[in-house]
């Protein structure tokens, strides 16, 4: 186990994250490569609290606003499809083309 | 006290104590019911065997991994919480830093065994306690989080082993008053029972367990109880002091206390699932919600300022 | 100490896999509630690589949240889909080419930089007491950061309660939450939806959409001879 | 698969036997009265039963209901009509009246070594697959139709909170433990709400006279207990039922302080199932309360009145308040309350109307 191959797993998930966002259509398994992009990010930082700091509790902190970060966008992203969803019936992206016309 | 004692001690735990958790069990219903016991040290046995000997079923079109898998998880995760109690003040078999948290992690995780157990069976019954067990099971954990917090607010540390040394002068359950009560309510709700069970209830057919037979259903049963006594002797670590004995006693007796005082706690869960009437769900979101939610946060508060130092 | 070092390089390369695996199932699983329980096993996979990093606190509470969080999606997932029990297989994606592309890249990217940069290499020691310095750090230097996470996070509470509730600003939010007339019984001060368009069409569903296969969960042949 | 060994098979011989009970006319206290027996456990799904226990008459339009029921319950299974008149095909069956005392017989048919009963149904999808469609469940697109027998999930009004989600339309019934014999229900849940109730078949009628009796009402109360989650003190009910039907003297007082104890007047919602019944307005608490109490029948002349409809009481209740509900009725008085009512109109998809007039929107 070293920086390196930790790194490299982490950004096999953000990958794999942003091709999720790209390729869903539902809001909810869209949110869901977010959140796989958001493990790759927490898997990030504490690989470098863990092997760049000796151990400052500064990067702990920072996983622990990158989960923060994950609750916020869970609830805001709920809220907004259930919005959405009230008004228009519509759990997809495809639905929501207002703006294109 | 070795390795090879522990494991020995957790399993002689779990399965003495689901035993006893059933035979509590017929011993209250028939107090309630008012006739005799019937058939009390060998009854558990005899329906266990039962389940055994009869045939698997399989529903229509169910999700089969998880089918097949969440009686299991459901297991697992009780005997996670068993491995984490300390038996003896020198230490737990599972002895990390943040056990209390881990513990947490197991509570959620229940939950999620308890959803898979009722989805996976493509059926209505199941999907409905599956469904509503989540919506209960939710909030009654965050009343958890704040009990446990509280508790872990005199021993300034996350370990257990460091919780049950900050009792060594006054319990718990006598500094801080709401925390067992409220947790107890989280038992209920852990091992399915009484004014908790919303997912295996008699509304629903036996609810996530309507559609099973045979030995995958002793296995979610035997869970059920083992995750009573995993509760139980959690609460008895955290609230009632643990492996702590009287001043009498010497460092050895520490695994007796620790069993007498989780069998206290199983005897009152036990009585709770009894004796106290279910709510419709929606009646007890609004109670979680606007009562007992902050109650629990009115204890964390006082437990903060009591052990402000 | 050289075993010790490769069980847990050992461990590391399992988690590792499971983690990357189950995150590229999430997206070619057929069932939503399987994709929202795959990426939960991800993140455990993930939590489990932290506790070998020394990091207990962490990796604990990361299994801890995202049980809850994947629980609340997969009840989400129940509500909102076509399928109460979500077991009906679909295939709901877009620009997939785009998508892979971007995937790919991204990954080959922060790969080359890894592979490219020079790497510190401090390791934490064993007995590095991780939850004590984090708790003293969040109370302490840093507790204007943890205060204000918090604040975010209650105010996504509440603005996430209002935005989903259905009395809006103008009234009961499902007629469509439209501002008011300018005059009396007027047209609405701002442009209007087009109601025609996806109304009513339960999901919004293209109807285009392949692969989509028998449903055949609801009610179940269950236990009540129903 | 199941486990076999010698001794566990012993063991297991021991065990209560677990009975399944498809209830018919006129059977449900000889029922109750048989699960008091310690010998045998009355469970609340066919797949934790043994033995499936016939119990009074059943109606020809419940019939296609039992044979599902029997092919739920796990081999090795038996069969006992109690009272019942068995179906035509089978061979041999056993049968028993009414009036007899069934413990003895349960016990003698639960014996491991013997051939197991077949399906009384054929292992197919209930409705055959219609491959219309594209997608071949009889419906438009990826919308409607009925597979399996089972409407498919369409959005719909929400009588709660207006978010359109969707709704599953399910039967219910008629064989249910505590649930009133041979009521059948056809509901749109949407989560648990019940967004729509249909009565398709009417309960058993009580033939024996409208009768309500201390005895009855008591066991009236225990069904309503087991709901709580009270199965120990519904058992007690059943008890004091059983031993006022033997003309003992019976302390209702401590009965009643024992449910109150238990908090079940406080877990009921006030106001629920609020209805004018007999000629007072009632509640499930109160209704419950009377249950309890020492008075004579309450419904003297109870038919000037037309009853509440059940449908009604129903429709945007949870799932569990409204199985109270239902269960907060005698048989008698839910007797005119439960009258089979005509189905929605049907389009040629079995849609149901929103969900057709949205679509036809959509294009």
């Amino acid at each position: 186990m070293t920086l390196q191959a930790l790194l490299i797993v982490a950004s096999a998930l953000i990958g794999l994250g942003l091709y999720g966002v790209l390729s869903q259509q539902s809001f909810v398994m869209l949110m869901m490569g977010f959140e796989l992009i958001l493990n790759g990010v927490l898997l990030m930082t504490m690989a470098f609290w863990s092997f760049g700091s000796a151990g400052a509790p500064k990067g702990q902190l920072l996983a622990i606003l990158v989960m923060a970060v994950m609750a916020l966008e869970m609830a805001i992203g709920f809220a907004l499809v259930t919005a959405v969803y009230r008004q228009r019936q519509a759990d997809t992206t495809e639905a929501l083309d207002t703006l294109k016309h | 006290m070795n390795a090879a004692t522990a494991v020995g001690a957790t399993l002689l735990l779990m399965l003495g104590g689901a035993w006893l958790v059933a035979v509590f069990d017929r011993i209250a219903a028939a107090l309630v019911a008012r006739r005799p016991v019937g058939s009390l040290w060998l009854g558990p046995l005899q329906s266990g065997a039962s389940l055994l000997v009869s045939r698997t079923n399989q529903t229509e079109h169910p999700d089969a991994l998880n089918w097949a898998l969440a009686p299991a998880l459901y297991l697992v995760l009780a005997f996670v919480g068993v491995a984490l109690v300390p038996f003896s003040t020198s230490g737990a078999l599972v002895d990390i830093p943040a056990g209390i948290v881990l513990w947490g992690a197991v509570e959620s995780l229940t939950v999620v065994a308890v959803f898979l157990h009722g989805w996976s069976a493509n059926a209505l019954f199941p999907l409905l306690g599956a469904y509503r067990y989540v919506a209960v099971g939710l909030p009654i954990m965050l009343v958890s989080m704040f009990v446990l917090i509280a508790a872990a607010l005199p021993a300034q540390s996350l370990a257990l082993g460091a919780i049950v040394q900050s009792q060594a002068g006054l319990w718990n359950v006598v500094r801080q008053p709401l925390g067992l009560p409220l947790f107890l309510l989280l038992g209920l709700s852990l091992t399915l029972r009484g004014p908790f069970n919303y997912a295996d209830s008699a509304d629903l057919a036996g609810g996530t367990d309507a559609e099973r037979s045979g030995p995958p259903r002793a296995v979610w049963q035997w869970a059920r109880l083992s995750m009573a006594v995993s509760f139980s002797a959690m609460a008895a670590t955290v609230f009632l002091g643990g492996p702590l004995g009287p001043a009498w006693g010497t460092a050895e007796l520490g695994p007796l206390w620790l069993t007498l005082k989780t069998a206290v706690v199983l005897a009152l869960l036990v009585a709770a699932s009894h004796l106290l009437a279910r709510m419709p769900p929606s009646r007890m979101l609004t109670l979680l919600w606007t009562v007992l939610l902050p109650l629990s946060f009115v204890g964390l508060v006082a437990a903060g300022i009591e052990a402000a130092p | 100490m050289n075993d010790l070092v490769s069980g847990i390089d050992i461990a590391f390369w399992a988690l590792a896999a499971i983690a990357v695996l189950s995150g590229w199932r999430v997206f070619s699983t057929d069932s939503m509630v399987r994709a929202s329980f795959l990426l939960l096993l991800s993140f455990m996979a993930v939590a489990g690589i932290m506790l070998l990093l020394a990091a207990p606190y962490i990796g604990v509470a990361t299994i801890f949240m995202m049980a809850v969080e994947m629980m609340v999606m997969a009840v989400f997932m129940v509500m909102f889909m076509m399928n109460p029990a979500g077991l009906n297989p679909m295939s709901m994606v877009h620009q997939q080419p785009l998508a892979i592309g971007a995937g790919v890249v991204a990954f080959i990217g922060l790969s080359a930089a890894v592979l490219t940069s020079p790497l510190p290499d401090q390791p934490v020691a064993a007995d590095h007491r991780a939850i004590h310095a984090l708790g003293i750090e969040m109370l302490g230097d840093s507790m204007l950061i943890f205060e204000s996470a918090g604040v975010a996070l209650l105010s996504a509470m509440i603005g996430s309660v209002i935005l989903s509730s259905r009395s809006g600003r103008f009234g009961p939010a499902d007629p469509g939450s439209r501002p008011p007339g300018l005059c009396e019984g007027g047209l609405p001060a701002g442009s209007v939806p087009d109601e025609n368009k996806n109304h009513g069409m339960g999901h919004g569903m293209q109807h285009d959409t392949p692969n989509a296969a028998p449903q055949d969960t609801h009610g179940a042949h269950g236990a009540q001879g129903s | 698969m199941a486990i076999a060994w010698p001794w566990l098979d012993r063991l297991a011989a021991r065990a209560p036997v677990a009975i399944f009970v498809a209830v018919g006319r006129d059977a449900i206290e000889r029922v109750e009265d048989l699960s008091l027996d310690a010998r045998i456990a009355w469970v609340a799904s066919p797949r934790h039963a043994d033995v499936l226990l016939v119990a009074g008459r059943v109606r020809s339009e419940d019939a296609p209901a039992l044979r599902a029921v029997h092919d739920q319950i796990p081999a090795p299974r038996k069969t006992l009509w109690w009272g019942s008149t068995p179906f035509q095909e089978l061979v041999l069956p056993m049968v028993l009246p009414l009036a007899d005392e069934a413990s003895l017989p349960i016990l003698s048919l639960h014996t491991r070594v013997s051939n197991s009963e077949p399906d009384w149904l054929p292992d197919v999808p209930p409705n055959p697959w219609r491959g219309l469609g594209p997608n071949g469940q009889g419906g438009k697109d990826m919308m409607g139709g009925v597979p399996y027998g089972r409407p498919m999930a369409m959005t719909d009004d929400d009588s709660r909170d207006g978010l359109q989600l969707d709704q599953t339309t399910v039967q219910i019934g008629p064989f249910l433990q505590t649930w009133p014999a041979g009521l059948v229900l056809e509901l749109a849940l949407q989560g648990d709400v019940v967004q729509h109730a249909r009565v398709v078949h009417s309960p058993c009628g009580p033939t024996k006279g409208l009768r309500e009796g201390v005895s009855s009402r008591l066991r009236s109360a225990a069904r309503l207990l087991r709901l709580l989650e009270l199965g120990s003190l519904a058992e007690r009910c059943l008890r004091v039922a059983a031993a006022h039907d033997r003309c003992q003297p019976v302390e209702l007082a401590a009965l009643r302080a024992a449910v109150r104890r238990s908090g079940a007047f406080a877990a009921l919602p006030a106001g629920l199932g609020a209805c004018r019944l007999d000629g007072a307005p009632s509640d499930i608490r109160s209704r419950l309360l009377a249950w309890l109490g020492n008075d004579a029948d309450p419904s003297k002349d109870a038919t000037t009145e037309p009853k509440p409809k059940l449908s009604g009481l129903l429709t945007g209740l949870e799932w569990n308040e409204a199985w109270l509900v239902i269960s907060s009725f005698t048989p008698q008085q839910l007797h005119g309350m439960a009258v089979p009512e005509k189905a929605p109109v049907k389009g040629d998809d079995n849609t149901t109307n929103s969900a057709r007039s949205a679509m036809e929107h959509a294009h």
